[in-house]
């Protein structure tokens, strides 16, 4: 498996692949191959002198979140991943192909449904309100069409950067 | 003993009690919310009950449920933890009405301590040293009280709160412009222009003495906690003995603590803070009718289950040991593990936990409410674990705190795990030479060079860090893709990692 | 202070050392074998270094190699631990050769305390009580001798071992015969028919007394521990205070064991174990010239930390204090956790751990050397974990034993979980009254009702036990089924549990 | 699902089905269903008063080892679950359709090899060594035929119950 990572604004390419019962990263320009043995938090990875436990969690945004030794690193994946884009930005979500995903900006839970999945909203229609840090925000939606997807229940806690809802464009709905 | 208690909290206090519960040989029950219906609390008690949704006002502050959980569960005493029922003097009062035992102060120590005023007052009558202030006053009376008081002093509304009507004056020339101010802001914020004037006592360190009463009259301390590493009144880190304090002062706090809770009839475990200024004089800030948060640190210090106490004396059974009995040995601190991140702003974060692995080994204890796979929801505090670390000196349980933190794994929500790594590893954190100020003053600085900043430490980690994302990638990728080499035996270990072996 | 010390050893023990180099800010190295890259001592450490395959002979026993590893990972000491090359007087010597300071006793005294009979020498030299006995005897000086030291009596083959040439002889009247018929088997056995004889000491308790040396002549002793809880001479369990000991034996003890040390030259921690008989008299068995498994039960009651203070001397620094210093508090005991089912001979188990999640909480401490997902091989001791309880009184700690052993969740391999929690409930063990003969004499009768036994409370949990056999068949059928409902986000939350409530 | 499962020699009819993010297990003759959720280790599982930490785990013999607040309960799945037949005893492991599968006694490993995949046998014929609790023991083949599968690897740690090689009917190798 080949892919780009990108570490504080820098992309690195990296290949992967198991053999012997663990996995082996190459990093471009990175010199001997590290080893990646899975735990529950994430991964073990040894340079051959170290081993260290490296927590790995999703962050805001789609990031994945590294944490080694109290050191803390953020990774933006590549666009070309298979099933997966890069996210845009917090709160607003993105739009692919006329599609508008609405996620949340911060963690927090939805309060109120103002919209059902199915029904046709205009551009700046109110469809949920989410509370986050004790304030309630109404969450708009970005693009007129249908509410699709509905993943937003009430009361659910939810983590910073999941989806709430697709808004389809209506004539595809 | 009582057979069985019912445990009306939840998280790492909820575990806490069950413990003690355990220690004894009773049976712990508990109560939880919709929301923590697989919490540790309640894997971990003999059964619970739900009482409510998520919200706590529908949940573990509804005082009626919870009592109807004791009864169903035939629970003969009820031990409140901190927060929620802790030191609602009503709600004690309507368990001792339906026979159950309330575990903790009467419900007249409660009530009289849980009024400011009131409590100032028992203080004055017990002879313990308050922040000098006046009764309400006004003009003239009030310029000449001003003096006696001494500056810098605060002007207060009487029906203040929110800082409205407040003045911080410490030009004595300012007073009277400032107390115009304050009276006629007084005046069209609360319609009662009435204020009154308190010394303001300047970076304070902020210690606590914890006390103990039984039914027949005994009362004492277990010296105290210097609680001065705050964050808006918030505590982050505890620890005793108080890098500030002499065995004199201690003395001193010590006998003010046990007068006072003596003369409030106090009984069972409770704390008095106090603020104590640069040059060692102490002022009664408050009584807290119930156990605190941070009582593990006495427990380490003095070798005593504080809890477990609190399960006897609220047994009938007497304390068992005199003032002259109590020793302490080495020092303690305490550190709070909340799901906030410290370097935004002490943001709240939620989520599930991928992992949690506390710290072990000798000298640490780990008090935590949640284990690998628990969900950190929004609505309750965000104390997820407390980590107290005990050595000889202060310097030994420093570096053994420092290890601890280090040692923690916790993956899947933000924690203040790294504020505790460079507080710990702080020269005025470790001259012991600081006041309630600490954070403002010094958090802004060390956390530079924050999780973005570039150390050689972190740019050394990075290529080690590029492999764990890229593994995690190539495993979502592996978990997504429909068809695998050779489904895995159904009856292998399970595990993701085993099943990854296999596809291997 | 050391910048960096090699710990030569895996497991438990590693860790713990870890753990103290880390208390004192010193940087700990680790070696391993093959199998054990992905070791908990391993991720623990600053560097670790392969040494060899899997077996210990080729890793963990090849001084040779551990040496080339402290040379290239720059370490100034080497902690051996125990087991390994901990009694090792030759490998020793070599690191002082090699300029690699040995975290241990001088080699001299390692060579004596290890040799049975100079051991014997010693104590006798120091006037330590040994088991009565004689020098090699035969015929009518046998005859005479046997009455002086007493029956029962153990007649042994001077060149014996595995029992060949030992008679046990109760009655005096049997002596002849069964000198005779020794004298034989050794013959036909060692080709050497020389015997000796020595008193048999009827259900001896196995106490042991915890001593510590300087390089300034200082030696002290801290108290005893008690490890009658044995099976086939492997201890299970310890505490401290022995509860068949006053305050006077304790100090007789003490004092004999100082004595010894400090006739043998030895410094550093050792340990000197006695029998104890019905009557209360001790005699000396053997000196353990490093740390032993069980420290941790003297570290809590004496609020010392022994590895520290082992590193401390090493490098040259003083105790730091006298035998007057030394006050022991409350009381602990400590559970060994090994890969190994009771209730089926203790036949040693292996596998991936599932789960591991340590007890926790206020007196309890567990020094572990498994994580979650750890795979325990049959190249090792099975050794997984101790969990080590104070409590101010013995019966707190015994409760607290058993709510410690019953909070542990281990998942994945059998262990001596269940053996400890019916120990600790069982009448012998709470009345303090048993000798080394405990677990032959109770745990056949303790081991029934077992784990395929029937009890009301088993019955009671057996359809959540059927519940959850049904929910794992269900997840592992649904693991295995190629096509799921929609694939779960990539950038989602990990964890199979995730996953799954995303199928529901 | 459906299924029925052995306890101590009785047999259990359960059912499985998953709603509101939880699962809910009905047990023939056993009341109100009783609700599951994952945990790292296995389940927990609430009958409504009770929230017990169930540990679940493979045995030998392919049992499901369940061990709730001390107490262990060994399991045998009825032969009809897809993809995995119950196993009979120990070490000799199972024919079916002219194939002998050999697993393993009793944990340990594997110190010798004589024989290698694809290698004619006759029934009887030592194919490997192995050592549990430090006795080492010829297993040997329990039927002619040609060696496949061999999942046995010199020195590497095993469980009971895990297979060792299969012996294929000489005619369809």
């Amino acid at each position: 498996m080949r892919r780009v990572l990108s570490l504080d604004g820098e992309d690195r390419r990296v290949e992967v692949r198991a053999a012997d019962g663990v996995l082996r990263v190459g990093i471009e320009g990175g010199g001997a191959e590290l080893i990646a043995r899975e735990t529950p938090g994430g991964w073990t990875i040894t340079n051959g002198r170290r081993t260290v436990e490296a927590g790995v969690a999703g962050g805001r945004n789609g990031e994945l979140v590294v944490e080694i030794a109290g050191h803390t690193y953020r990774f933006a994946a590549d666009q070309g991943a298979a099933g997966g884009s890069r996210r845009r930005g917090a709160a607003a979500g993105g739009t692919a192909g006329g599609r508008s995903e609405v996620r949340t900006p911060m963690p927090g839970k939805v309060v109120r449904l103002l919209r059902e999945e199915g029904e046709q909203v205009a551009a700046g229609d109110g469809v949920l309100v989410f509370e986050a840090m004790k304030m309630q925000n109404e969450i708009r939606a970005p693009a007129s069409g249908v509410i699709a997807n509905m993943r937003a229940a009430r009361g659910t806690p939810m983590e910073g950067g999941e989806l709430l809802f697709v808004v389809e464009p209506a004539e595809s709905a | 003993m009582f057979r069985r208690v019912l445990v009306a909290n939840r998280g790492e206090i909820a575990v806490r009690i069950i413990r003690a519960c355990r220690d004894l040989g009773v049976s712990p029950v508990t109560v939880h919310s919709e929301a923590d219906r697989d919490s540790l609390h309640v894997r971990l008690a003999d059964e619970s009950f739900e009482v409510g949704g998520a919200a706590s006002r529908d949940s573990y502050l509804n005082g009626e449920r919870v009592i109807e959980a004791a009864r169903v569960m035939e629970a003969e005493a009820l031990h409140p933890g901190y927060g929620f029922l802790a030191e609602n003097g009503g709600f004690a009062a309507r368990c001792a009405e339906r026979g159950l035992v309330f575990v903790g102060p009467p419900p007249e120590a409660m009530r009289r301590m849980g009024d400011k005023a009131a409590a100032r007052a028992a203080a004055v009558e017990a002879g313990v040293p308050v922040v000098p202030g006046s009764d309400i006053v006004a003009g003239r009376d009030a310029e000449r009280a001003a003096p006696e008081i001494g500056f810098p002093l605060l002007i207060k509304a009487a029906a203040g709160g929110g800082g409205m009507g407040m003045r911080l004056v410490r030009d004595p020339s300012d007073f009277s412009d400032s107390l115009r101010e304050a009276q006629s802001e007084a005046e069209a914020a609360f319609g009662d222009a009435r204020v009154f004037l308190e010394r303001f006592v300047e970076n304070p360190r902020h210690v606590e003495i914890q006390v103990f009463g039984d039914d027949f009259g005994a009362v004492v301390h277990l010296g105290e906690r210097d609680c001065s590493i705050q964050r808006r009144n918030q505590k982050l880190l505890e620890e005793s003995p108080s890098p500030a304090i002499s065995p004199e002062l201690r003395a001193g706090m010590g006998e003010a603590a046990v007068r006072l809770a003596r003369g409030a009839g106090y009984r069972n475990a409770g704390t008095v803070e106090f603020l104590l200024d640069p040059e060692g004089r102490f002022y009664f800030l408050e009584m807290n009718a119930r156990l605190q948060v941070e009582h593990p640190v006495t427990e380490l210090i003095s070798g005593t289950d504080l809890v477990a106490l609190q399960l006897r004396v609220a047994a009938g059974e007497p304390l068992g040991f005199a003032q002259s009995d109590v020793s302490l040995r080495g020092a303690a601190i305490e550190l709070r593990i909340t799901a906030e991140d410290p370097f935004a702003g002490f943001v709240p974060a939620t989520g599930r936990i991928r992992e949690f692995r506390p710290p072990a080994g000798p000298g640490v204890r780990c008090d935590a409410g949640i284990v690998s796979g628990s969900v950190v929801s929004p609505h309750y505090d965000p104390l997820l674990a407390k980590i107290i670390v005990s050595g000889p000196d202060r310097e030994t349980a420093r570096k053994r705190a420092i290890r601890a933190v280090r040692e923690t794994r916790l993956v899947g929500v933000a924690s203040t795990l790294p504020f505790f790594e460079r507080v710990l590893s702080s020269a005025p954190f470790r001259s012991g030479e600081f006041d309630t100020s600490f954070v403002a003053r010094h958090w802004p600085s060390l956390s530079r060079n924050g999780e973005d900043g570039e150390s050689a430490a972190r740019a050394e980690l990075a290529p080690l860090a590029l492999a764990a994302a890229a593994a995690e990638l190539w495993r979502r990728e592996g978990a997504n893709a429909k068809a695998s080499a050779a489904p895995p035996s159904r009856w292998r270990l399970a595990g993701v990692a085993e099943a990854h072996r296999e596809r291997l």
